[in-house]
């Protein structure tokens, strides 16, 4: 099915496409908490196209990079010579992430669920898992203090879109709320996947399907999700990236194809 | 949450009179930061043209700047943790404010340097509280209803309960802090001391850098480690050469000593005090009239001589 | 209360392999730390070569020498924020270990990463507890005792009681950073991303800086804003460049992103690990013979470019 | 009787005598909080005398300073250019003071009373005083945090040695244990005056007056202070400023006479 899409779409790959679609999504947006791959090159591309004043800041501390080359990872020596500013992880997470400053986070995850939680941890128990995933770093944080965090899932299957997590690594706004915490963000809002795109609004409210890619059904969309999803009222069809999205993704944001494979 | 505004846009390059004029409303809350180092002094003098009221004036070390302010009537309230002229003796109009309601009352909260680092370290973290080793003992905290006490959750070495002060942020409405320079979009860099600087401008809902020099964007990013505080923080930069006096700009002017030691007899007598802003505020229209008036030769006298860091390589990829 | 060391007098620098000796236990709690950057692999190495046991690490991104100490026997408990190979894929050793406990298993203590600079920072604070305003719905408290929650005593906006998670102090044995350089009493200069590295020295018993250079006192004190620790927390200063490989010190020598890849597959088959620590660990005598194993042609492949900082003026009273 | 003594000890002033003593006192002593003035004179002299490996930390912020000139504020620039380290305010109250770094913090009051206790916020009533002096500054922090504590008080009157505070600022460890609270620190151990010096052990000792300068009685002090005065079973005579230590006082450390008035 994500053959036939591609097809579909021309030759667009699914790196490009939820490139595109995670940097439309940017509009209006100002400072932009991202790791590397995918929401670098929507952050970058948003930056030529839809939001010219954003500001990436990086988990390792860079504001206002200015990289010479694409960055391989979120503390690549090119993010940090010709920066605006470096941070110490202290001044990073407290004052600019718990201090409210980033607008948008993105975040991946292993297995998401209808509140947008997020389970990064372990497939299996805890205490001896069938496998062991990399753990938070810094999404619990991203997603407690950033405004919203849009999710960028690659892989749209009933496993990971999952009726219930396997562990909460990183919860949203409702499960603050039961906790007994008032949560400071609106939690996820969007979920960018190689099917479509999930949106929601905030605290309440249940991810529902708002667009699905061309040649992909809203069936086809329900059917990969593990829960009874909502849908929009209207689900529009995303519309293909343009010849100018994606001259500027391939040849000025990643030219030497670092993640555009 | 604190408003979403556009602090990463240009345009904020403004003067002094129109930085005053956009965020510093009568009844706001103002933090002047700087601790001996980069006061904010031209700031306060702009602040006192306008003719603000009302305030509440939130200062590590309120010194001869928050003397002039209250001398001037900007201020109903100080939040702080010294109130003195350095120590070069004291200050004049906050003693009378204090001591004698004259010409009225002051209200003040008494902490202690660390107290007020937490609370701008709370605020800048949008933490509730902060917890802190200080006050157990001391009577601050019974003229001083914001320290509080903690249970920590972790029993101590003993297996007894422990407990521990705190003390609630402070989120003022503007803070406006003194550096050597910024670029345009406001990412502004420090050298030598630093203090509370930070801190202070993530707590505050706009902040005003206000600046020795305007540098180019090449300048500050050859040395990203050196900013103290990036441009999403910044709501405005104004551009004020000798803002600081007198206190001083590490490498570009020294203190003036003479004018700490001169403040405490002036400020001793009220009239005196009141003759010296007709003539050294009200009198200039803005900062560069007060330097204008002190003349070159005096500066002359404040010059400092040359001292380079040397320079560290961040290499680039080849 | 901590002991109080001599750490001002001269005598600091010394060999890797007697820092270790000197600092390093069995079943001591050893800090590395570094984010991405400045990683201080050699010391990790050193650790292996020295065959310690039963050491709980700490290590906000438990990385490749993580799992290179894991596969040799050195770590029974871990206390992290992030298990990975960076972007590049799995740490095989500790996922054997974590998920079949092959050949043995592993505690594992799970924070996020703001909750280890938390730890951090209430350890060298020496706070009880530090607040911070994550986990609130999160299962990491369900398997992590150590996340707790405490109450406010200032009421929220709405005049409810507000509740905020709480994490304890972290205080290791011995912390060890790679910096880039030093001067022989300690004094540390550290450019490019400075992670949680001043955090994890002073939150130490004692601390070893690993440098890529020993320089002059007097390169240090013409910039002492670059310097991120102070003689006065650092125990031992250890001379040892390219200590920081596969990750990358900036301005000297760029990342190995190569070595990260191939690490998925080395680590996935636990013979082929043991084959690369004989090969590369044991077989060395210290890393000035790892780094000559690797061969100049190697180095020159991570040869970065000059890209200098500018200078600024601390100016000298005349 | 403050000139009889400065007789008997030669043309040494107060300010010299009392930099003498202090600096004396921290033998052994590595790393020194202190504020301008006596302070500064004691730990420079003690620097080339009794303890060459001292370090003073600066409240502003500075390690290891290395001053053209002598420094007439604690934030001079003198003591920044050539010094080994400047921290942030966070940094040197958070982790080197609080967390545990420094031997002996120097400081001043208005009053002390017998249990080392210090006044500097007010004479009188803390609403309206008599008199508004500046508060503490980092003495809360000083005191609750540092090893020991010196207190260096040039005039020693009932009413500055007190029976009871106006109002405590900055408490020892006595109070903070009745205040449910475990110290760190010693709290004040010496206290350095024209007339002698009075020492403390720790939690639950009362001052003593340990030694008086030449030609004081024990008597005297018993007058000037404000609480029936404990003394030590043996009052030493302190040993007036030797040629050297007046030596290195005037030409090295305060050629300028900056503060030796």
């Amino acid at each position: 099915m994500s053959e036939e899409r591609t097809r579909v779409a021309g030759a667009v790959t699914s790196s490009e496409l939820l490139s595109v679609v995670a940097a439309r999504e940017l509009v209006g947006r100002r400072t932009v908490f991202a790791g590397i791959g995918l929401p670098t090159l929507a952050a970058e591309l948003a930056h030529l196209t839809v939001a010219p004043e954003i500001e990436v800041v990086y988990e390792s501390g860079v504001c206002g990079a200015h990289p010479s080359h694409l960055p391989e990872t979120i503390a690549d020596a090119v993010l940090i010579t010709g920066a605006e500013a470096v941070l110490t992880m202290a001044a990073l997470f407290g004052s600019v992430l718990q201090g409210g400053h980033i607008d948008v986070g993105f975040l991946g995850a292993a297995q998401i669920d209808r509140w947008g939680n997020l389970n990064t941890s372990v497939i299996g128990e805890w205490e001896r898992p069938s496998v062991r995933l990399p753990g938070s770093g810094g999404a619990v944080e991203v997603m407690a203090n950033a405004r919203e965090v849009f999710v960028v899932m690659r892989r749209h299957t009933p496993r990971s879109f999952a009726e219930e997590l396997d562990f909460c690594t990183t919860p949203g706004p409702d499960r603050a709320l039961a906790d007994g915490i008032r949560p400071l963000g609106t939690g996820v809002t969007r979920v960018i996947t190689e099917l479509g795109i999930l949106a929601r609004d905030g605290v309440g409210d249940e991810l529902r399907l708002v667009a699905v890619h061309p040649g992909v059904t809203v069936e086809q969309v329900r059917a990969a999700t593990g829960w009874e999803l909502k849908v929009a009222d209207t689900v529009t069809t995303v519309e293909p990236p343009t010849g100018a999205e994606l001259r500027l993704l391939r040849d000025d944001v990643d030219p030497d194809r670092v993640y555009l494979r | 949450m604190r408003s979403s505004v556009d602090r990463t846009a240009a345009g904020k390059v403004m003067s002094m009179r129109e930085a005053v004029a956009s965020f510093v409303h009568d009844g706001d809350t103002v933090s002047l930061e700087g601790f001996t180092h980069l006061i904010p002094t031209a700031a306060g003098h702009e602040i006192i043209r306008q003719g603000r009221r009302d305030l509440t004036v939130v200062r590590m070390t309120a010194d001869i700047v928050v003397d002039q302010m209250l001398a001037a009537g900007c201020v109903t309230r100080l939040v702080s943790s010294f109130v003195g002229n350095s120590s070069a003796g004291s200050l004049g109009e906050l003693r009378r404010r204090i001591e004698h309601a004259d010409p009225e009352p002051l209200a003040y909260e008494e902490y202690s340097h660390y107290g007020m680092v937490c609370r701008y370290l709370a605020g800048a973290q949008r933490l509730p509280f902060y917890p802190l080793r200080s006050y157990a003992g001391s009577d601050l905290p019974s003229v001083n209803p914001g320290i509080r006490k903690v249970t920590s959750p972790y029993p101590a070495a003993d297996g007894t309960a422990e407990q521990i002060h705190v003390v609630p942020p402070v989120n003022p409405d503007v803070t406006f802090i003194h550096a050597q320079r910024a670029d345009h979009r406001g990412n502004t860099q420090i050298w030598g001391l630093t203090g509370i600087q930070a801190e202070a401008v993530y707590a505050a809902e706009k902040a005003v850098v206000v600046v020795e020099e305007l540098v180019a964007d090449e300048v500050v990013r050859a040395d990203p480690n050196r900013t103290l505080v990036p441009a999403h923080a910044v709501d405005a930069v104004v551009v004020c050469p000798r803002g600081a006096h007198p206190s001083f700009a590490q490498g570009y002017y020294d203190r003036d000593n003479a004018f700490y030691r001169a403040w405490s007899a002036i400020s001793k007598d009220p009239v005196r005090l009141r003759e010296w802003l007709e003539e050294w505020v009200y009198g200039t229209a803005d900062h560069a009239a007060y330097v204008a008036k002190l003349g070159e030769g005096f500066w002359a006298g404040l010059a400092v001589g040359e001292a380079l860091s040397g320079q560290v390589d961040y290499g680039r990829r080849l």
